[in-house]
């Protein structure tokens, strides 16, 4: 108090930049999240991502068990999309112990792996209006559609989020009668639903307003960082994996892969959007072509779902990838010929897609900071693994 | 354009979506809220919480047979079996001892699909809370055991499966027996 | 069943609070328009009705716990709709998640903000015992190591009506309670609870005794050690070695 | 393109690159090589690797590796792996930071887990555990406490805060401290070792 009545105020100001620290405990930062930023005003010149505070040692617990015990772990990894963590999982191991996956069994994989898709794009919307401040409106609307599809993997897996539906060379269970109708029901439904969203959003001039040339990256930066999904998608660079590996049998479905043109936060969203329509496409053709009947687990790979203690794969390695959608999932697995894996690694989509935040966010209002974040979609379980 | 023209159109998103409520049905648009003590969703048959055990005729004599697969399997290795052994001290096919913490439990179903004896499997009971975690949470054999009958009626589909593979493998088991049957009685 | 009905006993062992004025004669004033009530009841119906709990979300469980607040679910009928950002206004706190020991000493320290009376309810399994995560090096087991938890919710992630349970019975709890006798009048109230600190391998103190003590006898301990290990590995897989038997064509290992 | 092609073209570009295949992957021999081997690999117009997509590291008792997966986003190519093998008790790797952005975290979850310090990185420190965590948690000789035994340090902490400790944790305590032990998490004796056999 007292310097503050000493100094005149004719005197030029002598600014200072102010640190603060956002999170573990913030309602913005998508859980346990922490960024240390230095503040001149209200603009951001410095920013740190913080991370640890989920830190479960996924990787040190899958090394001490056997293949198969690791399934559930990984749904807890990203637990908005489960069966794209137990795809990605699923097709490192099977390229490591060479197994074969049958038909019916794929397209169920595809068909599952797409449903994620659009229920994590859909709450990812909902939590980025959120963090714009259009609390919880939006993110009512889309956990609405969530848990219609939500009620279609209890069904089908037993579990609401922690699907553990995915086995090395197929599922784990068949079908269970008439779902695919309701599948069907339900897409029925949901371009209804997603106009509607639309018509709330994206032509909505507060929305643009904050969202447009806000957060700009440009292709070179987004490639370099190693950024991958829609971010890396939304900045201009058409790199899919499921178009590029065609890994499992996306390369028989004709869909279109959504480029931005800026790489702006509006962008994100609306190639999210876009996705999640094209999901819906896949999802239609791959109800279309699936065969009635068939081997759901492959013949190699059946005795060791009642003893996955017998699983070994030969000594090797293997790196397995799919297109989560938070980006490129990438499973590493060294075998040693024992029934656990000597090295498990997962590349985490969310953790690298951070390494830019501090690039996007300079210069830009603390509030903006926020936006930025909620559009990179991070879910902490992958961040910190 | 206006500039507002997107709120407005937005508005009467939010406006029709109120209108609905009360005039559609739930998964059309109308209103979604299940009211939960008094109105409970259909719970899905394969829907699995924490695991049971089943037992056939009476609760003493459970399928279980205290082989210890499910406690090796399992991955956060929740599961406590101590095998039960008659007077003289020989192991019998029945377990003395089997605990399951729920507070470790991750739900997982492996032990369901790997027990070769389909003796424990995933219930649909949810509604578990306890003021305290040591005792209230860790559920013993009594607590645990529960009749084929309960087993069908949540899960009819799977039990009818289950008892038909069952029941087939018991005739079997007697048709092998009966031939070896009159070679004893020639002798 | 009949150890069962007794377990359950066990878990709803909140006294229920009796009121003073006789049941008939309430019900036969209501029946007349008067309303009769004591003090107690109408002081508990206002705050079982009205929890605020702080929006702190840590992990998986607390989608659930969003799912819960959202439509389907509909926490607002139950009067716990409002999440509020600061623990200063909130009063419960819902562990939805995984603990980690990094996490660890802010969950204490906002439970040492939030304003008497605070309750807490551990959601998942995770933040019970540390869940299936237990063995980890950086997973604390239970953060009632460190505060008082009145409600401890298992499942993986619970359903979202189990919230709703555990809500139930978090305000059956709040009614049982009478205001001559509550911990947050009296004098002498001690309920901050010390932070813990990072130590080289974990937090110090890895518990407080006067909070928690360990399990008496934990079959789960003796039985497996800690980590979970289904062998000890002593030899590391020979790349190279397979390479070389790999471009000869020789036989696998 | 096939991993022998890809070793005879980084080394008709990088002469002095010493490159082993190790199954589906190059070993770059010496590990002060391996910048010089991946800006090979990103000048290379028939690979133009342009994407390092995983960075991470593995314990092989002897020695700890790094395993660095890159793709070609523009040719579609990929993965190109390479690895690279450090001393266990002073593991050393440069790091590919300047190259690529993505390393930067991604090697800063490698020296957390592993410990192996990355020359050149600009900010490396520990990424998910605090500062003053000590050991590196996924070598495998990682020991971890035993998280239901008080020590020394947990009673005069407890002191401090006057927090009463009964009498058998604090006889316990003491007599670790006494004999000079930690808490040490017990690892199962019933079962066996999984590997331990012959080769």
């Amino acid at each position: 108090m007292k310097n503050k009545t000493d100094t005149p105020l004719t005197e030029d100001f002598d600014t200072q930049t102010l640190q603060i620290n956002v999170g573990p405990q913030h309602p913005a930062t998508h859980g346990v999240f922490r960024m240390d930023l230095t503040l001149d005003g209200e603009t951001v010149v410095r920013l740190k991502p913080v991370m640890g505070y989920l830190h479960r040692n996924h990787e040190q617990i899958a090394e001490n068990m056997t293949y198969a015990a690791s399934m559930p772990y990984t749904d807890r990894l990203d637990y908005f999309n489960s069966m794209s963590n137990n795809f990605g999982y699923a097709l490192a191991v099977e390229k490591l112990a060479g197994i074969e996956v049958p038909e019916r069994a794929d397209y169920i994989r595809v068909i599952l792996a797409e449903l994620t898709r659009i229920v994590n794009h859909i709450s990812v919307i909902g939590f980025l209006l959120n963090d714009l401040g259009a609390f919880f409106t939006p993110l009512t609307y889309a956990f609405r559609e969530r848990e219609k599809i939500l009620d279609l993997f209890e069904e089908i897996a037993g579990s609401r989020m922690m699907c553990n539906y995915f086995r090395f060379g197929g599922v784990k269970r068949d079908l269970p009668p008439g779902l695919l109708e309701r599948i069907r029901t339900m897409m029925d439904v949901f371009p209804r639903f997603l106009d509607e969203f639309e018509a709330l959003l994206t032509d909505n001039d507060i929305l643009c307003l904050r969202c447009q040339n806000v957060g700009v990256l440009g292709r070179e930066l987004a490639l370099n960082a190693g950024l991958s999904g829609p971010m890396l998608r939304a900045s201009g660079l058409g790199y899919d994996i499921r178009k590029v590996d065609r890994y499992s049998i996306y390369g028989r479905f004709d869909f279109k892969v959504p480029v931005g043109s800026k790489g702006d936060v509006y962008d994100r969203y609306y190639v999210r959007v876009l996705e999640m329509r094209e999901s819906l496409k896949i999802l239609d053709q791959a109800l279309r072509q699936i065969p009635s009947s068939g081997d759901i687990i492959s013949r190699k790979a059946a005795p060791f779902l009642k003893a996955p203690r017998n699983f070994k794969p030969p000594v090797g390695e293997a790196y397995g990838r799919v297109e989560s959608p938070k980006g490129e999932l990438g499973f590493y697995v060294v075998s040693d010929g024992s029934p656990q894996p000597w090295r498990y690694h997962v590349r985490a989509p969310s953790l690298i897609n951070l390494t830019v935040l501090e690039d996007l966010c300079i210069g830009h209002k603390l509030a903006d900071a926020m936006v930025i974040l909620g559009s990179i979609d991070i879910v902490l379980g992958e961040v910190d693994h | 354009m206006i500039f507002g023209a997107g709120i407005l159109k937005g508005m009467l998103v939010t406006l029709r979506s109120f209108v609905n409520s009360y005039f559609k049905k739930p998964d059309q648009g109308g209103l979604f809220t299940v009211e939960y003590p008094e109105k409970r969703l259909v719970a899905k048959e394969r829907f699995r919480n924490f695991p049971f055990l089943v037992y056939d005729e009476k609760p003493e004599d459970p399928r279980c047979v205290a082989c210890d697969i499910c406690a090796k399997e399992c991955p956060p290795k929740c599961i406590t079996i101590v095998r039960d052994a008659d007077a003289e001290g020989r192991p019998l096919k029945k377990p003395a001892l089997f605990d399951i913490d729920l507070s470790v439990c991750m739900n997982c179903g492996i032990c369901e699909e790997a027990c070769p004896f389909d003796a424990i499997f995933m219930d649909h009971e949810f509604e578990i809370a306890g003021t305290e975690r040591h005792q209230s949470l860790l559920y013993h054999k009594e607590d645990l055991l529960k009749s084929n009958g309960y087993f069908r009626q949540i899960r009819p589909s799977d039990a009818a499966l289950i008892d038909a593979r069952r029941k087939e493998a018991e005739d079997k088991k007697k048709a092998a027996l009966k031939p070896a049957a009159p070679p004893e009685k020639k002798e | 069943m009949a150890k069962k009905e007794s377990r359950l006993g066990v878990i709803l062992a909140h006294a229920p609070n009796v009121s003073a004025i006789d049941e008939g004669l309430k019900s036969e004033l209501s029946k007349k328009g008067v309303v009769v009530t004591t003090l107690n009841h109408l002081y508990n119906w206002g705050r079982s009705s009205s929890i605020w709990p702080m929006q702190f979300g840590l992990a998986c469980c607390a989608i659930e716990m969003i799912a819960t607040a959202c439509a389907r679910y509909d926490m607002a009928r139950f009067g716990a709709e409002l999440f509020r950002a600061s623990p200063r206004q909130s009063d419960l706190m819902i562990v939805a998640g995984t603990v980690t020991k990094k996490m660890a000493p802010q969950v204490v320290r906002l439970y040492n903000q939030m304003p008497e009376p605070k309750y807490c309810i551990t959601m998942g399994a995770c933040a019970i015992a540390g869940g299936p995560f237990i063995d980890g090096y950086n997973v604390l087991r239970g953060i009632d190591r460190y505060i008082p938890v009145d409600v401890h919710l298992p499942g993986c992630p619970p359903r979202p009506e189990a919230l709703l349970h555990g809500l139930m019975q978090l305000q059956k709890k709040i009614e049982s309670q009478e205001i001559e006798k509550t911990a947050w009048y009296q004098k002498g109230l001690k309920r901050e609870y010390p932070v813990p600190e990072f130590g080289p391998r974990g937090l110090i103190p890895k518990f407080n005794p006067e909070v928690w003590q360990p399990r008496a006898k934990d079959n789960r301990k003796e039985r497996y050690g800690e980590p979970i290990l289904i062998g000890k590995k002593i030899k590391a897989p020979d790349l190279d070695a397979e390479t070389l038997r790999r471009a000869s064509g020789g036989p696998a290992k | 393109m096939r991993t022998e092609e890809i070793r005879d073209h980084l080394q008709s570009l990088d002469s002095s690159l010493r490159l082993r295949i190790v199954l589906e992957s190059l070993l770059v021999e010496n590990p002060e090589d391996l910048a010089r081997a991946v800006r090979a690999l990103k000048s290379s117009p028939r690979l133009k690797i342009d994407f390092l997509s995983s960075v991470t590291a593995a314990d092989y008792l002897d020695f700890l590796e790094t395993v660095y997966h890159f793709y070609s986003v523009e040719l579609r190519i990929g993965p190109v792996v390479l690895r690279a093998r450090t001393r266990r008790d002073d593991p050393k790797i440069p790091s590919l930071c300047g190259l690529f952005r993505s390393a930067e975290l991604q090697e800063r979850e490698a020296y957390d887990m592993f410990g192996i310090r990355f020359e050149g990185h600009p900010d490396l420190r520990r990424l998910f555990m605090w500062d003053n965590f000590e050991g590196w948690p996924l070598r495998k000789d990682y020991v971890q406490e035993d998280s239901d035994v008080l020590e020394s340090q947990d009673l005069a902490w407890l002191e401090k805060n006057s927090i009463h400790v009964s009498q058998e944790l604090k006889t316990r305590a003491l007599d670790l401290q006494a004999r000079g032990l930690r808490a040490d998490a017990q690892r199962p004796a019933a079962e066996g070792p999984a590997n331990s056999g012959a080769p």
